[in-house]
């Protein structure tokens, strides 16, 4: 038997363990046939709220001066409905659909709006940095992450995941609480909250100052959170943070991850990243002797 | 991430008036001085905003420009940086024009002829130029003497379209684009402006079977392909473009007839 | 009058705002001879605990994949009384101490242990994250940061920097704490936990597995964290993380911080970057008509 | 930091016995293979830590080489290691030997004779060569056709020393050394072995007007530079060394007399 790169998240099988991450090209359905002929083993919308958001003003978008990216683009998305129409037009292409807001009802809402969509998962942004009322703001309000999972999980009739990154209380807890609400997998993490000043203008560089840092600068601290969260949860976890080359994605396995998902090295226009780590995970898997994704899950903590 | 993608300070060195709403600003940046035609970077004015520009031709090696009018927030910001100033740029992105033509066909509107400034350089040595060039009023004619300065030894010939008349042609750039298509005398037709005025002319050209490449403007937040607010189709004009194909740009469901607002949302033109 | 370099922390007064980071470098009394004479505004040390400690196995420093470095040393240290031993030797050389320990007894203890050493502060390393029962453990519990602050303050006769970092708590909070026990400044932040895996042993580089991230991929949390700390409390901050060239140093100046840190900037043997820096922050003075180092912080945060 | 800076898995590609317990691995690194002779490496055995190891020749082209004795978990780990085995190596670290000599005499301890190995390699054509050589035993003796093989067409004289006097003058290499020195005829000399055999041969050259070399060991946890853990007087073995001269190390307080546990606490030879 040859080795195969189908990956398992809970419930979801996916023909890769290479996701396009949250935000990432994340607002047009067309762009998503491309990534998911490019490789990509799905594709994660933008977070949709509930109303269409505008973000923040530009800059949004900057180079990290220690490499990566920072970015403060302010979850702007066309709002859930807008987006569930976009979807509902694009049958063949299936999407996991990232969703943000404040309560329980505001998720709850969002996925009524998605019927007759190809919507295979549900993730659940608890984790943006830099927007008030949302994201890690949620994320780090223990006991409302366990509503809303709860909340998701009631009115969805696919797999949800939770998205955790690192804000004042201790994301661990975050996890649980999330496994406790129902979530079939967690993925980790966001972008870590980060600023940029620009010494000549002797101001902030991004127009929200704060933003989050992503790329290869937080790939350790990603790994790190994937290693703990599967050490001391039982769920299945997808790796997020700096993902670029197929030793990345196979570090992550390697710590506890089913999969992963690649953002900023999407940068400059490189879809062709998602066939560059399809073919090196095989070439790894050929050359280590393993069949399946699942069994190299987490073999760096035996 | 290159350092080329955070913005860097440059100091304004001249601030030119081109019209009453127009100005160039010069400042050093040797990356930005080597952009080909078509490719933008990202401009900072501290404090007001960040947005796409055209990179201008200066006149003095090691220095770029930008060509500016003054319209909302963020434009009336930085046509206001005075010589002194200091604003961020990041960049150049994007594709080119290819100027492998040996008679081109310019059409521009506003300051969209800033691309088309810089592709003037960039065309062969004995290439014969056609320039239409459209704006609102005689006054807002832009580049004018500036494009038959850049043309130097090569024959140039411009027709003038203004909205209202009050030069040359009464209408857009493609209807001063039509006398000199019509003249069968160039080989290929380049243009950037407004989007519906663009696939005007990629229309007028492709009955003419005369391949047209136009630079497109969206909405850009990163510049660098990760963001998608600048998407048409399943294109990043930020990447893919700013120029694409007349073939590509006839099939395309969204050039000439929607655009993303911030929000992603589709916005017909 | 000329711009001058001299930085002030708190009651502390320094001739450069670019000091040596903890654990830098930090055993040898006669090396900060070095490094005091390349420009290093103050030499912090090892951090130094009751009992000498060996410190992990190797691999202990790595270089990190997106940048920067990844260390899990394990807090080796002579000890505090041999280092005190070291340190009277050398009474030209102003040092500020770092200490680290598990409760306020094993700080106060420490500082006994310095009598007729040269020490200028202490800095309590409340933020280590890769070493039990000490560092960040201690940084996360809020109320034994004060009761540690308070107990060394009492012992000592010079000023006291709490050194904190991101763990499982509101680092905010931390600082809060620290604050209230009388902290003089508050250094931020130590490294970042993370980790490396090697995807051909399949298993984690570090022999502790986990360490901390330093250098420029944390240099734009460092920002943010200063900012942070510089908006919500009144207290001097000492900026930390990915510190390599003066005009990091400005901005860390520009956010909050009286001083900065070096640590990772060090490596190769570049200890001329303290010249460097203070250099460039001098021309950077005279071309924006800056007197002094304290005129210029916070001021992105007008 | 470069890339050079974390652990690149090699495959170990071939093992050599040279003494009942110290053998040669080799495997291919391009940076490795260029290292100047003093250079060392980080030594990573997966699950048995990491070691500084200076880099051994090899005679393919393309490789480097670890000539490791058995001794401690760490080196019997590496010792331990069989073809097709994987090790993680980062840098070459650390100064190397001034090689500018016509006559060269080379001084080393058990594994100090690595980087002397790579030192011949080094020597201008016509240098002429002494190497003195010590080991416990004659069982021990390392290199000795090895150095013979890299003089290539260059004079060599070699004297071994043994602890137990089963094979050349009963001593130290420093022993051995001095039938060389005292011949007048070589203008340098270098050595690397046990630090007190290294300072005595620092200390008879010095008594002869020989400018010396000596290529220091040290407990290495980063090899950088930033953990301080190899400091010698105020300097850094890993960036300042390996290698010093002899007119510093007469002036050293910690050279021959103290080195750092891993704790950072000084321990006297
Ligand atoms: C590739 C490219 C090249 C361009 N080159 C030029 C040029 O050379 N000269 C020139 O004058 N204009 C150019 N533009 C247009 C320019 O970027 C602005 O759209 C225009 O100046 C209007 O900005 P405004 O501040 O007047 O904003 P308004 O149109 O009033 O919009 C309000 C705010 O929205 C934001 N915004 C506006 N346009 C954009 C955008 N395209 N992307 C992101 N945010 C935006 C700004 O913060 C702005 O202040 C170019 C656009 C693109 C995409
Ligand atoms: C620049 C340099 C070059 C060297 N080159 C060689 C060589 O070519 N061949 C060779 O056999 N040996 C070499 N050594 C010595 C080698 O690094 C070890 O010190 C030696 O092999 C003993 O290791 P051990 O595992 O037997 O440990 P022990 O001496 O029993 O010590 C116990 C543990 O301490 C750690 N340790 C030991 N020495 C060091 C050290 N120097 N730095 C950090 N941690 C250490 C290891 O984890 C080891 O397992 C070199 C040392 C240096 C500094
Ligand atoms: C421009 C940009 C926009 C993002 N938007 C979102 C978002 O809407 N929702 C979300 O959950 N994460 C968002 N993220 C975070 C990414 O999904 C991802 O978690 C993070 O970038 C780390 O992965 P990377 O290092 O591969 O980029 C965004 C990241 C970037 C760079
Ligand atoms: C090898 C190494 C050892 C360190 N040891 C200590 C320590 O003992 N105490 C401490 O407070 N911080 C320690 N740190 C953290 C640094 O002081 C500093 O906070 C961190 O490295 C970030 O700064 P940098 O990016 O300039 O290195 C250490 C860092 C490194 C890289
Ligand atoms: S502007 Fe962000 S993808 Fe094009
Ligand atoms: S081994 Fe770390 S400073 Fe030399």
């Amino acid at each position: 038997m040859a080795a195969s790169l189908e990956a398992r998240v809970g419930p979801l099988a996916l023909p890769s363990p290479a996701m396009l991450a949250s935000g990432i090209l994340g607002i047009s359905t067309r762009v998503f046939g491309r990534l998911l002929d490019a490789g990509a083993g799905a594709v994660v919308t933008k977070s949709l709220s509930v109303e269409a958001w505008e973000g923040y003003a530009n800059p949004t978008v900057i180079g990290a001066p220690g490499g990566g990216w920072l970015n403060a683009v302010g979850l702007s998305n066309p709002g859930a409905a807008e987006f569930a129409r976009m979807l509902r037009a694009e049958p063949a292409v299936p999407a996991i659909v990232s969703l943000v807001g404040s309560e329980p009802g505001d998720f709850a809402r969002m996925v009524a709006e998605f019927g007759g969509c190809n919507v295979i998962a549900y993730e659940l942004n608890l984790s943006c940095p830099h927007v008030a009322r949302v994201g890690l703001e949620v994320g780090d309000d223990i006991s409302l992450v366990e509503s809303i999972v709860r909340a998701t999980r009631a009115a969805s009739g696919v797999p949800v995941m939770a998205k955790v990154g690192l804000g004042t209380a201790n994301y661990l807890d975050t996890v649980g609480a999330a496994a406790a609400g129902g979530a079939d997998a967690i993925t980790a993490i966001n972008t870590v909250r980060a600023m940029a000043i620009d010494a000549e203008a002797a101001r902030p560089t991004l127009s929200n100052a704060f933003g989050g840092l992503s790329g290869a600068p937080i790939k350790p601290v990603a790994l790190r959170c994937v290693y703990e969260i599967a050490s001391r949860h039982d769920i299945p976890v997808i790796g997020c943070g700096g993902v670029s080359t197929w030793e990345d994605a196979v570090e992550f396995v390697l710590a506890g991850a089913c999969a992963v998902q690649v953002g900023s090295a999407l940068a400059g226009g490189n879809m062709g990243v998602f066939g560059e780590i399809n073919a090196g995970i095989l070439r790894y898997m050929e050359r280590k002797g393993h069949k399946s994704v699942q069994e190299m899950v987490g073999l760096a903590k035996k | 991430m290159p350092k080329s993608d955070i913005p860097s300070a440059r100091t304004v060195l001249s601030v030119a008036d081109e019209t009453p709403t127009v100005r160039t600003l010069e400042f050093e940046d040797a990356a930005l001085a080597r952009a080909e035609p078509g490719q933008f970077a990202m401009v900072w004015v501290p404090g007001a905003g960040e947005l796409p520009m055209s990179v201008m031709v200066s006149d003095i090696a090691g220095r770029a420009a930008f060509t500016v009018r003054t319209h909302g927030p963020s434009s009336r910001a930085l046509y206001g940086v005075r010589e002194g100033g200091i604003i961020g740029v990041r960049g150049p992105y994007g594709n080119s024009f290819d100027a492998k033509t040996d008679s081109a066909l310019l059409v521009g509107g506003g300051t969209g002829l800033v691309p088309l400034m810089r592709l003037i350089t960039r065309l062969p040595a004995g290439a014969r130029i056609g320039l239409a060039m459209g704006s609102r009023t005689a006054d807002e004619v832009l580049f004018e003497g500036r494009a038959r300065a850049l043309a130097e030894k090569r024959e140039i010939r411009i027709e003038v379209a203004t909205d209202d008349g009050s030069r040359g042609v009464a209408g857009t750039a493609v209807d001063a684009a039509r006398l000199l298509l019509d003249s069968g005398r160039y080989a290929a037709a380049y243009t950037c402006g407004p989007e519906p005025m663009m696939a005007a002319l990629v229309g007028e050209a492709a009955a003419r079977g005369v391949p047209a490449q136009a630079s497109v403007e969206r909405v850009m937040k990163c510049g660098v392909g990760i963001c998608g607010s600048c998407c048409m189709d399943d294109r990043l004009v930020c990447c893919d473009g700013t120029v694409f194909g007349g073939d590509y740009l006839a099939s395309s469901a969204d050039f000439g007839r929607a655009w993303r607002s911030k929000s992603g949302a589709a916005v017909p033109f």
